[in-house]
């Protein structure tokens, strides 16, 4: 079982997250073209290396967090609490 | 290996009054709570104020308490945007307690249950047997919270905090323990240094839960002959 | 584009020729050739699995295009193609979906024969168990869809479920108890490798060259046009590349600047220790996430659901196997003492949709076959025949026209999403 | 033959008992292993070999032994020199018919050389329709023992969690200095080892080192916190450093699979002995010196009479001494490292003589080998660590390990007794400074592997692979056809694969591939070590399989009033009471009642809050007055239909929201994913109070009588009380109940959320208090009935993962003049879109016929027009009834469709000008 560093938490099973998506600025539903609009919607980085990611602590402190995880190995490097500030 | 003739008990103690208070860390609120994340602090002798998230805390205390409590808190945190509701029914609550107390939930439980890990006053909330619980250790015989309100043995734990919370003079919690004994030597997972102590947890999940917490923790008990008082 | 004349064939396998090479002790000839890179080929294949050989097999062997250059990063079928769980089948969901797949599974019963090599497809029929009432009715929408296509699949009972897996637990005793199943008979399992191999060994006698240990570290794109890769042998120049990668689709086409609507997770699998037989279909349970075969050598092969969150480890994980257990002992409850020998995973390209990406992109010359989440395999042979074709004669086969890349940005996404909540 | 009695043994000669195999009783022993038993016996045959069904014996007397795998009761594969015997135990030989002695399965090998590898790739390929009668011949030789019958019980397999500072696998000398320093320094310690008592080498090394065994054994036992599983096995270690132990042999438990996570993990695996490769090396009679030694020092038992020895190390020395102890003949010892050599074993059925490189024929019954070992690498590498070929000592040592992995013992190097434990012992104090204890900080001694010759294979083709029967030609013949690296020789040849899991043959077959393509060993590489590192079963990894189940507070009350469970994923609810044509009639002409408490159901608080509801919701929320309720769609940003229900304002800066049963958990992420993510400067708290609240939906033309009849402080007047609204007060006596009036049913409803803990109270309270008004409950089957005859849609029944809202006909709710909603670009787009299915009311021509649900709309032969998404028998009309998409051109109301049914009638119904069967215009719901 993966451990997952919840800043809150600490290390916790993989098992009590869930994985939410890639992280990406929402358009302006204004003023996005469907090209951009459906960018948002189905277009994935997909790296294989650092991914930046939204993931929600499901069975523990129930907070979504913003983490940047090495798709090929597995490691994080950064994670914070997605509602408090960040460079994103 | 793990020679263990002891006993474990469960206590369903869902009629408790849960209290939950969702404030801003660092405002007025949180600061008279004065509980960090992660930790259990009895409150007087009133409540059991369990800090859950980083904005939430939930105060446990007994049956016919939560309206008053709600109103205690609302005070503390006036002039503020924070939120106290009455969710008493809307969780399950039981209490484990014995010397394998730790062995029986660490058949369910992927947290460490050793005293460096999570000692007594510890909370965290994790999976149980598949189901998000809240956990806390909650050892502290005096002024142990179980079913019911019965009468009152005011003995503050060791994070007691006399006055802070107290709602009447006249209401207070059941401490009603049934031995007096401290258990015999029990095992431990991966070890037993820590572990001839009776050990208490209180678990809170979903109301809906209820019957199926009561149904693992009877099965892994089994083996210890787990009981529910 | 030029025209090889094909090498002959190889020696070739039967019976009989087993009998005088045992006999004579005369070795077999290899089933393929390693050969040098040359500096240009018409078409280059990336990605030696399934996909991109019998991309370049019917390159060759339908439209006369035999220069071609098929580039494997490790050894041949060592990805997906080799990690699968070998499942063939054709009762999807859409109309096109069940026309595709169709497809495929008339070329898989003609494979052996076509590529004189036995690749062992067994249609011992396919059986997905539905426990809930949401499953069953998008079985039924399933079996409908299927008939109309002309694909054998109907919606079956507890008692004849009960009689096809006599080790099903078909009472009301699990947590979730079966209330019925799509019943398949045309689907079943292949030996993957055989697959592999047999394509491979197709197309090198048809003159393609495989290259193995090759990997494409640049795409050349030069006024929207591809004009070759680039490997860690050496730069190919090539008027057509066509990508069949499957887990490293994202990162091939980003080197030519495609950006695509996948998301890689891994897909675990595990065999058991080879038991006597007593399952002669494959089960699946969507809602229970598992899916498990019995091999001709007797070995359970169990398959799940993709890993929660993406990643393009190939490791393998204990809750994986835990979970895998839990969902099979509860379908039959009597294997508890079988163990597990093996696990593994593959990766897999998820598309919103659950729907492949084939064909043309913004880059004139470079095609995708890719995005083929967890039922790739069963695609093969018809994925390499659509391709081949669209490669050779630029006009896209009406089977994989709704399969366009460009539907993502076009709003118009294929509805096999609509029955996902049934799992492949 | 059994022997006098051996310092070590580990039979309890006081308790004799009897078992059977293959259907006749053998004696044996307590402390025996099923091998032991047999051997001491004089069993020399225990199976026959997968491909050509020859006979094979005892090569290991470990838990590797290839020869070994038996059938015990329903058990099938088990390791029959590991596993003890026990009274009564039924053992049987796998796979041979008729019988283990006469298999006519044997036959095979007249076929052989036509059975060389991958030989079913190149035949049965013509004619096609063949290979299916083919195929079934092919399974009948399938390996392998017989699966339990679906009715025998079921063992009891359970799980545990463990947090152990050091975990140790591997409990020999070096493992257990290891565990004993470690526990010096305060660590937490597992100590795991797969025999049932501690001692690795040193149980079976003969008398030499049992006064250091019984020391170290004394300590370990006397230490604090060394907390010991035999009989154990490590079965991987995983993506953090999770650690799997089966641990077996425990009262009342068939399996426990203990989750340990480490904070070290030592490897102490000790070494595997490895066969010679030549021809006959397949043969009983054929051992290695490890396993005769386990068969004397352990078991007492004699493994032959007159016994050829060839080795190229001191252990095949040491065997040959334990053997002339045991009184067998050693005729000749054959040494390698004098030049020594052996070429082929003679006999058919069992070793007969032994041809020597020498040219000279040695006539013997046990052939011994000792050629060298391989370091059991596979735990290590499976995790990140890394193990290279080291030619002079002909093994593959680690030489990288991963983070938080240790090793010590035969793994690492060989050395006298007192090296290794002095070893362990620093490695053991390592792994308790990384586990964050304090630990004299003693430098780890040089622990080389010893030098050994490279003997591989010898000069004749021998078995490489013995459970796949792979030989050295077979490889050679598999490089030879292409398949030149080494995982495609593990695919094409299958060695390595069986269950032995390589741990015998991987390194051997390296170094023949190696031989076949002319690389070197390095450069032939190993095969990706997988994890499990040994088999496990589906048991223990499924353990006491709990199952999550949510029940509501009158649960147990629908149970013993005959409800017929439905399972709605993890709730279960009443389908229905017996009747639910009756129950359905109920509603319409009097009241029922039906448990609704799994809708989704959260108390939202603060001032943002019609703002997160105009941004999650296709509608409008601004205008909700306090007291007022309103039904709401909610989009993903694609457009398509996510959620629905109603949300009720209670008060200024307080509301309750609901979702659908299925959707609330997705429902409150999503609400919190906005509130944390994209809008965290709002001041929204969301509280899910599902749980909290017991709900009940009272239903019906006498709804109103009956709940004004227990409610107190409401005013249930029309005027005062109309349809969408909410109320807050007092029912049946309990307080704090939420009371809204809507009408999913098309009736006069009232929905009643109860204070969890008084549900069944006011449950009862209805049901009593309505007798006169003729109430009766009602399940799911009637209220999906109930809300078809009205029109109402079900997410995810009535639309799937692609509807879009227009397409769900929801385009009343959808307000495009909102600023921003979510999935409003799409829907925007979605709008000018021609061709959009549409959602319609059905009724089919023939009012006694319900079409199934998912039957296709068709035109033509094969044209797809449309679908039922739902239908039902309607009793208060009297006919069928459905809901279903159609192309927008068949839309039109009065359009007459062709239903395709699963038997294959095409009828005919037609489009209704509503979605409502029953009041379209409401008048009902208003009453």
């Amino acid at each position: 079982m993966v451990l997952l560093p919840c800043p809150h938490c600490g290390p916790r099973d993989a098992a009590e997250f869930g994985y939410v998506g890639e992280r990406a600025a929402r358009p302006d539903p204004g003023a996005a073209t469907p090209q951009q609009w459906r960018g948002y919607l189905y277009l994935r980085r997909n790296p294989a290396g650092w991914a930046d990611e939204l993931w929600l602590h499901r069975a523990g402190c129930g907070r979504y967090l913003a983490m940047s995880r090495h798709t090929v190995t597995g490691d994080i490097r950064a994670v914070r609490d997605a509602a408090t500030g960040g460079a994103d | 290996m793990a020679e263990v003739s002891v006993e474990v008990s469960a206590t369903d103690c869902t009629d408790l009054a849960k209290v939950l208070v969702r404030a801003d860390p660092g405002g007025a609120l949180a600061a008279a709570l004065d509980v960090p994340f992660g930790r259990a602090v009895r409150d007087g002798n009133d409540a059991l104020v369990v800090r859950t998230a980083p904005d939430a805390w939930l105060l446990l205390a007994a049956a016919d308490l939560a309206t008053p409590l709600v109103r205690r808190v609302e005070a503390l945190g006036a002039g503020e945007f924070a939120s106290v509701v009455d969710v008493t029914h809307g969780h399950a609550l039981a209490r484990l307690t014995g010397t394998t107390a730790a062995v029986v939930l660490a058949k369910l439980c992927a947290i460490d249950l050793a005293d460096p890990a999570t000692p007594d006053g510890n909370t965290f909330r994790s999976l149980v047997a598949g189901v998000a619980v809240t956990v806390v250790r909650d050892d502290a015989r005096p002024g142990r919270l179980t079913a019911g309100s019965a009468g009152a043995t005011p003995a503050g734990g060791r994070d007691a905090r006399p006055g802070r919370l107290t709602v009447s003079p006249t209401a207070s919690l059941a401490s009603l323990d049934r031995s007096d004994a401290l258990g015999s030597a029990g095992a431990t997972p991966a070890g037993g240094r820590d572990a001839e102590r009776e050990r208490s947890y209180l678990l809170l999940c979903d109301r809906s839960y209820r019957q199926y917490l009561r149904d693992v923790l009877t099965d892994a008990g089994e083996e210890f002959g787990l009981a529910w008082t | 584009m030029k025209l090889r004349r094909s090498l002959p064939r190889p020696a070739r396998y039967s019976g009989f020729g087993l009998l005088r090479h045992a006999l004579g002790g005369a070795p077999w000839p290899p089933v393929w050739r390693r050969h040098d890179l040359r500096d240009r080929y018409d078409v280059v294949v990336i990605g030696g699995g399934v996909h991109g050989l019998a991309t370049a097999y019917y390159l060759a062997a339908n439209h006369g295009v035999n220069n071609v250059a098929v580039l494997e990063r490790g050894y041949l079928g060592g990805g997906a193609s080799g990690r699968n769980t070998a499942i063939i089948r054709s009762n999807y969901l859409t109309p096109e979906g069940v026309a595709f797949y169709h497809r495929s599974v008339r070329l898989y019963e003609s494979l052996a024969a076509d590529l004189n090599f036995n690749v062992m497809f067994s249609q011992r029929g396919h059986l997905t168990l539905a426990h809930t009432d949401s499953a069953l009715r998008t079985m039924r929408w399933r079996a409908e869809v299927n008939k109309l296509q002309g694909v054998d699949s109907s919606l079956v009972g507890r008692s004849e479920i009960g009689s096809l897996v006599p080790h099903l637990d078909v009472s009301d005793r699990p947590r979730f108890p079966i209330l019925g199943g799509l019943w398949h008979p045309p689907g079943g399992i292949v030996r993957h490798d055989a697959v592999v191999w047999g394509y491979a060994r197709g197309a090198d006698a048809a003159g393609v060259h495989l290259h193995q240990d090759t990997e494409v570290v640049g795409i050349d794109v030069t006024g929207g046009r591809v004009q070759g890769v680039r490997t860690n042998r050496g730069r190919i120049a090539a008027p057509a590349v066509v990508a069949c990668t499957a887990g490293w689709a994202s990162t091939v086409c980003d080197l030519a600047g495609v950006a695509l609507p996948i998301t890689t997770f891994p897909l675990q699998a595990a065999v058991t220790e080879p038991v006597r037989p007593f399952l002669d279909t494959v089960v699946v349970s969507g809602t229970r996430h598992v899916y498990v075969s019995q091999t001709d050598r007797g070995e359970l092969v169990f398959g799940a659901a993709v890993d929660p969150f993406p990643s393009y480890s190939s490791r393998g994980s204990l809750e994986f196997t835990e979970g895998v257990a839990a969902h099979v002992l509860e379908l039959m409850p009597a294997l508890a003492p079988v163990r597990i020998l093996r696990q593994w995973a593959g990766l897999c390209d998820m598309t919103p949709d659950f729907s492949p990406v084939m064909g043309p992109t913004p880059v004139e010359g470079f095609y995708v076959d890719v995005g083929w989440g967890t039922y790739g395999f069963k695609a093969g042979p018809v994925a390499g025949e659509t391709m081949a074709s669209l490669v050779a004669t630029g006009k896209t086969p009406d089977l994989i026209a709704p399969f366009d890349l460009a539907r993502f940005t076009d709003g118009r996404l294929v509805g096999e999403r609509g029955a996902a909540a049934v799992g492949h | 033959m059994r022997l006098d009695g051996q310092p070590g043994e580990v039979i309890h000669r006081g308790t004799p008992l009897t078992f059977t195999w293959n259907g006749r009783p053998y004696p044996a022993f307590a402390g025996d292993t099923i091998g032991s038993a047999l051997a001491a016996a004089g069993e020399r045959v225990f199976s026959r070999s997968l491909k050509y069904h020859r006979p094979r014996g005892l090569l290991t007397a470990d838990g590797n032994d290839p020869g070994c795998l038996v059938q015990v009761d329903g058990e099938p594969n088990v390791r029959g020199a590991h596993r003890r015997v026990s009274a009564g135990m039924a053992v049987t030989a796998q796979g041979v018919w008729p019988s283990l002695r006469f298999d006519l399965k044997a036959l095979n090998r007249l076929a052989g050389p036509a059975l060389s590898t991958g030989f079913y790739y190149k035949t049965f390929i013509r004619p096609r329709r063949l290979w299916p009668y083919y195929e079934r011949v092919l399974r009948r030789f399938s390996p392998g023992g017989r699966v339990p019958s679906p009715s025998s019980p079921a063992g009891r397999y359970e799980h545990r969690y463990a947090h152990p500072d050091v975990l140790v696998a591997g409990g020999g000398p070096a493992g257990m200095a290891a565990a004993l320093a470690a526990a010096e320094a305060g660590a937490r310690v597992m100590l795991v080892d797969d025999q049932p008592a501690l001692g690795g080498h040193l149980r079976w090394g003969g008398p030499d080192g049992l006064a250091a065994l019984a020391q170290l054994r004394a300590a370990v036992a006397a230490a604090g916190g060394i907390e010991v599983l035999t009989d154990s096995v490590v079965t991987g270690q995983y993506e953090g450093g999770l650690v799997a132990v089966v641990q077996h042999g425990l009262p009342g438990l068939t399996e426990r699979l203990v989750k340990a996570r480490p904070r070290q993990l030592v490897a102490a695996a000790g070494l595997i002995e490895r066969p010679y490769v030549i021809a006959g090396n397949d043969l009983p009679g054929v051992m290695l010196s490890t396993a005769v030694r386990r068969l004397i020092n352990l078991y007492a038992v004699r493994p032959g009479a007159r016994a050829v020895v060839f080795t190229a190390n001191d252990d095949g020395t040491a065997a040959a001494a334990d053997l002339a102890r045991a009184g067998v003949d050693v005729r000749r010892v054959v040494d390698a490292r004098d030049g020594g050599d052996i070429v082929r074993v003679r006999g058919r059925g069992g070793v007969r003589a032994v041809e020597c490189g020498d040219g000279s024929v040695v006539r013997c019954d046990l052939l011994v080998t000792a050629v060298g070992w391989t370091a059991p690498t596979g735990l290590l590498t499976m995790t990140g660590g890394r193990a290279a070929y080291r030619a002079g000592a002909a093994r593959f040592v680690p030489t990288e390990l991963p983070d938080g992995v240790l090793a010590t013992g035969g793994l690492v190097g060989d050395g006298t007794l007192a090296e290794l434990i002095g070893h362990g012992r620093a490695v053991g104090q390592a792994a308790a400074r990384r586990a964050g204890r304090t630990a004299p900080a003693s430098p780890v001694p040089d622990l080389v592997p010893a030098p050994h010759p490279e003997l591989f294979a010898g000069r004749t083709n021998g078995f490489v692979d013995f459970t796949e029967d792979v030989s050295t030609k077979d490889l050679a013949a598999a490089v030879a056809e292409g398949y030149d690296s080494i995982e495609l020789v593990k695919r094409y040849t299958t060695a390595t694969m069986g269950p032995t899991q390589g741990k015998l043959e991987a390194v051997n077959t390296i170094a023949v591939v190696a031989a076949a393509t002319g690389r070197g060993i390095p450069e032939t590489g190993t095969t990706t070590a997988r994890p499990p590192y040994a088999p496990v079963s589906l048991g223990a990894l499924a353990g006491r399989n709990y199952q999550p189940v949510r029940r509501s507070p009158m649960h147990d009350w629908h149970v013993a009033h005959g409800a017929t469970p439905l399972v709605a994923g993890a709730w279960i609810r009443p389908d229905h009471y017996g009747d639910p044509a009756g129950e359905v009639r109920a509603v319409r002409q009097g009241v029922g009642i039906i448990d609704v408490t799994p809708l989704g159901k959260f108390e939202l608080r603060g001032p943002h809050i019609p703002d997160l509801l105009e941004l999650l919701y296709v509608n409008r929320w601004r205008k909700l007055a306090v007291g007022a309720v309103r039904y709401g769609v909610m989009c993903t940003e694609d457009g398509v239909v996510f959620d629905d229900g109603v949300t009720g304002r209670l008060g200024e800066h307080r509301y309750l929201l609901t979702a659908t049963s299925s959707g609330a958990e997705a429902v409150g992420e999503w609400l919190e994913r906005w509130l944390q993510t994209e809008r965290a400067h709002w001041r929204v708290h969301v509280v899910p109070m599902t749980d909290a609240y017991a709900s009940i939906n009272v239903a019906g033309p006498r709804s109103r009588e009956l709940v004004r009849r227990l409610t107190t402080g409401i005013d249930l007047s029309p005027e005062a009380f109309p349809y969408m609204r909410v109320r807050l007060g007092e029912v049946a006596g309990v307080p704090d109940c939420v009371v809204w009036r809507i009408g999913f049913t098309g009736e006069l409803s009232y929905e009643l959320h109860v204070p969890a803990g008084n549900g069944l109270r006011v449950w009862e309270a209805l049901l009593a208090t309505g007798v006169d008004l003729g109430v009766r409950p009602f399940g799911v089957e009637a209220q999906r009935i109930l809300r078809l005859e009205k029109g109402h849609l079900v997410v995810g029944q009535d639309t799937d993962g692609l509807t879009q809202a227009y397409s769900a006909g929801l385009d009343w709710a959808i307000k495009m003049d909102k600023d921003d909603f979510v999935g409003k670009p799409e829907l925007a787009w979605q709008r000018v879109r021609d061709g959009q299915v549409v959602l319609v009311g059905l009724q089919p021509a023939d009012p006694e016929l319900v079409p199934p649900e998912s039957s296709q709309l068709v035109e033509g032969d094969r044209r797809i027009v449309g679908r039922i998404t739902s239908s039902r028998f309607s009793p208060t009309l009297d006919r069928s009834i459905a809901l279903g998409f159609v192309a927008p051109d068949l839309a039109e109301p009065g359009t007459v469709v062709t239903m395709l049914l699963p038997d294959g009638r095409r009828l005919p119904a037609r489009v209704m000008p509503q979605l409502a069967h029953v009041d379209p215009e409401g008048k009902r719901l208003h009453g």
